[in-house]
């Protein structure tokens, strides 16, 4: 199935774009889409929060045909 | 007015949205460039967000003010792309009918802001720069 | 800038005497006119204050609080005579590098200004008018 | 012995005056002085602070030459 992926500051800077389009098999948690992004790079140790379709989910969430998937590093806003 | 701009700040416009006749309090914060974090000289901010996602996240956060506070009125409005130093980077607005709530919705705006809305900020120095994360929240270095 | 004026407050020039590359957080807070109270409309208020004293007052305010909060930069200005509706009676800027301090600083001044420092209120009403003591500190009524 | 008197608000307005020099014995409190000047007053029983050159002071605060007294009623600033 299709997803969209948005990445923000150093996880854009590391994946080289701001977005993609992603084929990923049914039954990927938000969790395991990171890991196959990021597993190789440092920044896999990072504190990371997830949103699904502009709302926050635990890393356990399940991905859905169409999901807006976004990986949230450390916020800096203020 | 909630909002995110890519222009300065003009607070008092932000301010204005918020005043009224019956207010008995106004009480403005605005986060602004410091020049100095850790003895590194800051040349300027670049902000970048999560956009439609971080406007969500304010106006929920300026409703949740509002339930908590009854009567409360809030303008929240975030600088995006770079912000020189002295400029404001953020703007919160609130007016009530008495001070307390004054102090403490627009301390819980300012604080709700920098653990739940996807805003980013890399910090641009003589010799390179870096993303820097608010202390505190989930995010915290550790957790 | 520690003063009481004759004149409508200029928000931004008491704001701007706090302001500083530096700072990390200015917060301004403003006192404003209420259109009601306890039900009765208020047309405007009159304030009058024991002149000397009370920027006495307000400075050593403002020393204690640059003495709890070093680095902190704090401006007060009160209005005097006549104030209309919607209008400032009165504004304090602080600035601080980190915003609990500028939280924490604000709140002590306004506490402080309102139970030492000798200024008088008078709510003028369309059928009379009633000097208007602040709740708290010591002259809190029965006390 | 003389002292200047300062009378704001409702205290101004009671005693028709902003201010006065008033002859007084040697050896009065503040707390005196006020009782004399508004005793017979039922704004008596309001809650007053005192100043005495100004600074605030105790009722029982001894009056000397040339003071300058000033009784402070409910404040309302802010």
């Amino acid at each position: 199935m299709q997803v969209s992926v948005f990445y923000f500051a150093m996880l854009r800077e590391q994946r080289g774009r701001a977005d993609e389009s992603l084929h990923v098999e049914a039954g990927l948690t938000v969790g395991g889409l990171y890991e196959q992004i990021f597993a190789a790079g440092s920044i896999g140790a990072m504190s990371i929060m997830y949103a699904v379709n502009q709302s926050y989910v635990s890393a356990d969430h399940m991905l859905a045909e169409n999901d807006e998937v976004a990986f949230i590093p450390p916020l800096g806003g203020g | 007015m909630i909002a995110l701009t890519q222009e300065v700040i003009d607070v008092d416009a932000v301010v204005d949205t918020v005043r009224r006749d019956a207010a008995g309090a106004v009480l403005v914060f605005e986060g602004v460039t410091r020049d100095t974090h850790d003895g590194r000289g800051v040349i300027r901010l670049e902000y970048e967000a999560y956009g439609q996602m971080a406007e969500a996240e304010l106006k929920a956060i300026a409703a949740d003010a509002v339930a908590q506070w009854p009567g409360l009125r809030i303008a929240i409005v975030h600088r995006m792309g770079l912000v020189g130093l002295g400029e404001a980077s953020v703007v919160i607005a609130v007016s009530t009918p008495h001070r307390d709530a004054a102090y403490s919705a627009s301390r819980f705006a300012i604080d709700a802001l920098k653990v739940r809305v996807p805003i980013w900020k890399k910090e641009v120095y003589a010799d390179g720069s870096v993303w820097k994360a608010n202390a505190g929240g989930i995010h915290e270095p550790g957790s």
